[in-house]
């Protein structure tokens, strides 16, 4: 029996090692492509897979399109989709396989902040990159030098589009309302309070909401009641449209403008509060309508392959595969995590559905915020 | 006297199912209690075992004041009882069901069975054997291996007595243990319960076969509507007019 | 004072919308004292089946109401022969019911996430035309309006049915005693099965109702209102039908009461789950439960 | 050695995770094996866990002594919780312990010093795979051993019939608050050591379904064996593992699986995995003829 254990133990160890090796020869005889492998850990089940789908669709159409356009020569992406559930314990078991099984070049993802607090220490000790496409809350990119993000915090967007609000629209006094029990938009408050100090706006009450309400009239009802210039939401898209929904219901007059965050940008909120989301103005990375032609390619590509226009997740995560693949292209190896964590720190005023895009050195996102405001059922850049 | 019952009233949301009743159990012998259905009996029986609390009134257990206790401090004080609707643990043996009876009487520390220590497995030992006896005295000892939900009914009967047993009572409260028996399980009860109140047990019986009771008895107490209507031997209260005429009376309208 | 008025007004709907949630939720409840997970499940499917009948297939929303509502009876059926009718006859079967429902609950939602998608979708604008009354400070929409009347029919219709219908008071039986119940002739598997039926079809109906109303769906939709409607089951009393209802309106006014005498919703939810946590203590039958006596 | 190294690097932590669940799991186990049915786990692993987290990140206190104060307030919190509401039986029980733990949820995430919805950030990662398994060693055998002590049989005779383990004598109220507080203990024992495993700990990780996973987890296992706890653990915590390893797609298909699965150990294994190890050799499977009730 022991004996006949070693044995089949010794086979399969010699097994692996040949498969290991052959994978090795093939990627050798086809020197000619660098084959990217990237490992993206986007929430497909749980409380974010409606995020982690479209980010899905958004990497898996850049991938696409980078390997339709590599010739003899250049780079293959080989993207290597897992689902972490929306959970830090299913997130760090993706991120393990990705280090240590599959010996991806650079990790995308995971969905949530809350996931990316665990799983990026592990890529971060283990000197994996990590670019993060949806993760605002803070403290990502200070785990390690290895973490990256090419998602605009709610710290550099907001403060932006308070000083326009108040420049603009005239707003001194708002309500704030946000959900608490999500770091997403518990951060987005956080960036608005400081920001509407800094921008000296008063807070004439401050509600709550948790994620999954449906209902949001109690606490809309007492915002009413306290006649704010406007209504400060930190929120996704699902608790956004009914929040706009329900307060133009309640009687608050379209004069009393709701400004959001990054959880606005999103075809949904159009989509799913119709009217009462004209003149909405949200503060976002990324400008839906803008007619750069990347983007116009982009916005036509997508929509006519999945049939619905992308949001905000879907261009972050289809900009970090060209990031990604930019960084692999720039370190000339798929397997040298060091030379390709130094070539994605080193990327400059890159072209991207983002907009002119670069690194800080503190490795996040940077490139001009824009504030949208809806009009006419589209979303419109804010004083354009 | 080992049990007194003064005055004894219990009601439930504006009923009275017990009504100032008096009883008194003499030490040693087999006290019956009759009654027609809805009488009370079973009601007593929960106040004497401390799972109903009367809402007025006494129960003297040797003299002590024990009404309104909690079931485990009358037990605790020798009180032990089988229910009517049966209620041995399904899922042990029958070893086990006599074994857990054990639990007033049997020392059974945590930190000695922690650390394996020889003196738990001779306690352990001691007691399976007490239990064994326990089920040869009700008369299963064969099936004390058996999951307790795959005996026959009248073994049910029998294993809850000797559950009841292994806690060495001095007053055994039985509700009706032989309701639904045929007549060669009934004379089967009957001399386990005359062996055990030869031994010097005293046991209070609740029971509706007249002739069971008649047999065994050397006391009667009669219930009706919540109140005593008599107590003696059973040859009296076989002919007490009102006893007659509550059962009659309860059969007519059976009918 | 407005501001009262409009708060009531919420709580009163907020709670119509719970007790619509609860009503099918407690009648299994009562009739199984079963806790049945994934009728939230059922819930979900139902308001997002009707959606893809009104978007995709073309029906209006006057035959894809009824026709999810039927879908959802039937997967009720499909609950009680898979999930509960196997585990009846064990001693277990609360503990074990209450996994197979999770199971099942587990099932239906990858069903809902696999056939419509993540995303929260909507049903098209002007499916049913909505008016929204103003006086002063006070506003009222007229599916508001809608809704709590259907809640309100629900609960004495439903009440009526239990009362007076043949199958009404055989679901009764049942839920008093099936031993009994049985022997007077009941086919009680029978029974179970049609409590589920209606269940099931009340928890599909609840679900269009609550997609319409707040104009969002999606896969998940049923798990915010899940813990609620527990809660509901348990104030109004178990297997109470009118208890759901009024449970429901108890527990909305509760929730928006906290926050019109706080001023602030950080403790609304904490301070529903308090209440309840002490009315189970101090009256664990609920506001409006049948004392059921256990005997000893 | 090197294959073995390679599963590490990949499986770590999830053995990691497996025991700490396994841990959490006994915990429950406590308490059912008193027959109570509490969901009030997780909200107690949260109360050791953050309570633990922040003595040594805030405090500076020593790794092993914050586990300690975590796990004894915690069981200190359960006795003083379990008092009022052990008088209560079955589902009744469940939801009393679901709120308290709802209400748990609301309080961590609205304090500063757990750091809310964010989570608490930066607790040294002090936690090792030994220290969670012999901890779980120490757990299990001491929880073997418990049966046939004095509180083993009160726990199981409760299990069996309270009212008449009450009758033979059994403070019922004792153990079954004695059981609810050990649970607690364990379960903020548990929590300590997953607060120091992964820098953050945040309250979403002890939520409803946590505590709805820890039932599974007894229930797919089985409650009538100390190890049935740990093995349904162990199999539905790697479950999402090997079916990613077998190379069943990710989303919607993985979840239906998983709930496919749960469903046929809870129909088919009435007694959970652990009828599987058990050998059919007492005469349990084979009733004798006189199992049917001959009279009555």
């Amino acid at each position: 029996m022991r004996s006949n254990h070693c044995r089949s133990g010794v086979l399969a160890t010699l097994f692996l090692a040949f498969i290991l090796l052959s994978g090795q020869l093939c990627t050798g005889a086809a020197a000619a492509v660098l084959e990217a492998k990237i490992g993206l850990a986007l929430s497909m089940t749980g409380g974010a897979a409606a995020y982690g789908a479209t980010q899905k669709q958004g990497a898996q159409l850049a991938v696409d399109e980078i390997n339709a356009a590599t010739g003899a020569a250049g780079i293959k992406v080989v993207p290597v989709f897992e689902d972490d559930a929306s959970q830090p314990q299913q997130g760090i078991t993706v991120f393990n396989k990705f280090i240590n099984g599959d010996k991806v070049a650079l990790i995308i993802g995971p969905t949530l902040s809350n996931t990316a607090q665990v799983t990026d220490r592990i890529a971060q000790q283990a000197g994996m990159p990590v670019l993060a496409v949806s993760n605002t809350a803070k403290g990502i990119t200070e785990i390690g030098d290895y973490i990256f993000r090419d998602s605009l915090t709610e710290m550099i967007v907001i403060p932006y589009t308070m000083k326009i609000a108040r420049e603009k629209l005239g707003v001194h006094k708002v309500a704030v309302f946000y959900g608490n029990d999500d770091a997403f938009t518990k951060g987005g408050y956080d960036a608005f309070k400081k920001a509407l100090a800094d921008a000296h706006i008063e807070i004439v009450t401050e509600q709550t909401f948790a994620k999954g309400d449906r209902d949001f009239s109690p606490q809309l009802t007492q915002i009413k009641g306290k006649n704010p210039d406007a209504i400060v939401v930190s929120a996704l898209v699902e608790e956004a449209s009914g929040i706009v929904i329900q307060a133009r219901q309640l009687g608050i007059p379209a004069s009393i403008p709701i400004i959001g965050g990054n959880g606005f940008n999103s075809p949904a909120l159009l989509a799913n509060a119709g009217e009462a989301a004209e003149g909405v103005m949200m503060g976002a990375a990324w400008n839906a309508s803008s007619i750069l032609p990347l983007n116009k390619k982009f916005v036509e590509a997508f929509t006519a392959k999945y049939g619905h226009p992308p949001d905000q997740f879907a261009a972050q995560a289809y900009a970090g595969v060209y990031l990604a693949c930019e960084a692999v292209k720039r370190a000339g190896s798929a397997t040298d995590h060091k030379a390709i964590r130094k070539a994605m720190s080193e990327i400059k005023d890159l072209d991207t559905v983002l907009g002119k895009f670069s690194f800080t050195p503190e490795r996040d996102a940077d490139h001009t915020p824009v504030v949208q405001v809806v009009k006419g059922g589209k979303f419109a850049v804010f004083g354009e | 006297m080992l049990l007194q019952v003064r005055d004894v009233t219990r009601t439930f949301g504006g009923v009275k199912a017990l009504d100032g009743v008096c009883l008194e159990v003499e030490k040693g012998g087999v006290h019956g209690l009759i009654g027609p259905n809805g009488a009370g009996k079973t009601t007593l029986i929960n106040i004497l075992s401390g799972i109903t609390a009367p809402s007025s009134g006494e129960v003297l257990l040797d003299g002590q004041a024990v009404h309104g206790l909690p079931a485990h401090r009358l037990a605790a004080m020798g009180v032990a009882r089988t229910f009517q609707n049966i209620r041995i643990f399904p899922a042990m043996t029958c070893l086990e069901n006599v074994m857990a009876g054990q639990h007033m009487v049997a020392s059974r520390p945590f930190f000695p069975r922690l650390f394996c220590l020889p003196s738990a497995r001779r306690r352990e030992k001691d007691q399976r054997i007490e239990a064994l006896a326990c089920l040869r005295r009700v008369g299963i000892e064969a099936r004390a291996d058996f999951p307790a939900k795959a005996l026959s009914y009248g073994e049910r009967r029998r294993l809850e007595i000797a559950r009841a047993l292994a806690s060495r009572p001095r007053l055994l409260l039985l509700d009706e243990p032989v309701a639904g028996m045929r007549q060669k399980g009934v004379q089967e009860m009957g001399r386990l319960v005359q062996s055990l109140a030869a031994e010097g047990m005293t046991l209070l019986l609740i029971e509706h076969n007249m002739a069971f009771v008649m047999g065994l008895c050397s006391r009667i107490t009669v219930l009706n509507f919540g109140r005593t209507l008599t107590t003696g031997n059973p040859e009296q209260v076989s002919h007490h007019s009102e006893v007659i005429e509550a059962y009659l009376g309860v059969s007519e309208s059976h009918a | 004072m407005d501001l009262l008025a409009q708060q009531l007004i919420n709580g009163l709907f907020i709670g119509s919308v719970y007790g619509l949630f609860a009503v099918g939720y407690t009648l299994v409840f009562g009739v199984l004292d079963i806790l049945n997970l994934a009728h939230a499940a059922v819930f979900t499917l139902g308001g997002l089946l009707a959606l893809w009948l009104v978007e995709t297939a073309g029906l209006s929303l006057w035959l894809a109401f009824p026709a999810s509502v039927l879908a959802c009876g039937v997967l009720g059926l499909i609950l009680d022969r898979v999930a509960f009718a196997p585990l009846r006859q064990r001693a277990d079967s609360n503990f074990s019911g209450l996994i197979s429902s999770i199971a099942m609950a587990i099932i239906f939602e990858s069903a809902a996430l696999g056939l419509f998608g993540a995303r929260t979708v909507r049903f098209p604008a002007h499916t049913v035309s909505v008016h929204i009354w103003r006086w002063g400070g006070i506003s009222i929409t007229s599916l508001q309006v809608e809704i709590v009347a259907v809640a309100l029919l629900l609960m004495v219709g439903l009440t009526q049915f239990l009362n007076r219908a043949r199958a009404g008071k055989a679901i009764r039986a049942v839920a008093e005693n099936d031993r009994t119940a049985r022997l007077l002739g009941i086919h009680v598997d029978g029974i179970i099965a049609f409590t589920f039926f209606i269940s099931s079809a009340l928890g599909g109906a609840a679900g269009i109702l609550f997609g319409l109303y707040f104009d969002s769906l999606s896969p998940d939709m049923g798990r915010s209102i899940e813990l609620k409607g527990l809660a509901v089951i348990i104030l109004g009393g178990m297997g109470s039908i009118p208890g759901a209802i009024i449970g429901g309106l108890a527990f909305g006014l509760s929730e928006v009461l906290t926050v019109a005498i706080t001023g602030t919703s950080n403790l609304r939810d904490a301070v529903a789950f308090t209440v309840l946590f002490a009315v189970l203590i101090l009256r664990p039958s609920g506001i409006f439960g049948r004392r059921k006596m256990r005997e000893a | 050695m090197e294959a073995l190294g390679q599963f590490f690097a990949i499986y770590g932590s999830l053995v990691n995770f497996i025991g700490i669940n396994a841990l959490l799991a006994l915990s429950l186990y406590l308490t059912l094996a008193a027959g109570q049915l509490s969901l009030g786990s997780a909200a107690f692993a949260a109360i050791g866990g953050y309570t633990a987290g922040i003595l040594t990140m805030k405090c500076g206190f020593p790794f092993l002594l914050s586990v300690a104060i975590g796990s004894i307030l915690s069981g200190l919190v359960g006795l003083v919780i379990g008092l009022p509401v052990l008088r209560l039986r079955g589902v009744f029980l469940a939801i009393a312990t679901l709120s308290f733990g709802e209400v748990v949820r609301i309080i961590v995430l609205n304090l500063d010093i757990t750091g809310g919805a964010q989570g608490l950030v930066g607790i040294p990662n002090l936690t090792k795979t030994w220290g969670i398994y012999l901890t779980l060693a120490l757990a299990g055998y001491s929880i073997a051993r418990l049966r046939r002590s004095r509180a083993g049989w009160c726990f199981e005779s409760i299990r069996e019939d309270e009212t008449a383990a009450a009758a033979m004598g059994i403070n019922t109220t004792y153990y079954k608050t004695l059981a609810f507080t050990l649970g607690a203990l364990l379960a903020g024992l548990a929590g300590g050591l997953y607060a120091h495993l992964n820098y953050i700990i945040t309250p979403r990780e002890f939520g409803f379904s946590v505590a709805v996973d820890l039932l599974i987890y007894n229930i797919v296992g089985g409650v009538r064996c100390w190890y049935g706890p740990m093995l349904g653990a162990f199999l539905l915590t790697a479950l999402p593992e090997i079916l990613r390893g077998t190379g069943v797609a990710a989303g919607p298909v993985r979840m239906a699986a998983n709930g496919l699965i749960l469903l046929l150990v809870i129909l088919f294994l009435p007694n959970g995995l652990v009828s599987v190890f058990t050998r059919p050799g007492r005469p349990q499977a084979g009733l004798p003829p006189a199992a049917v009730a001959e009279e009555v």
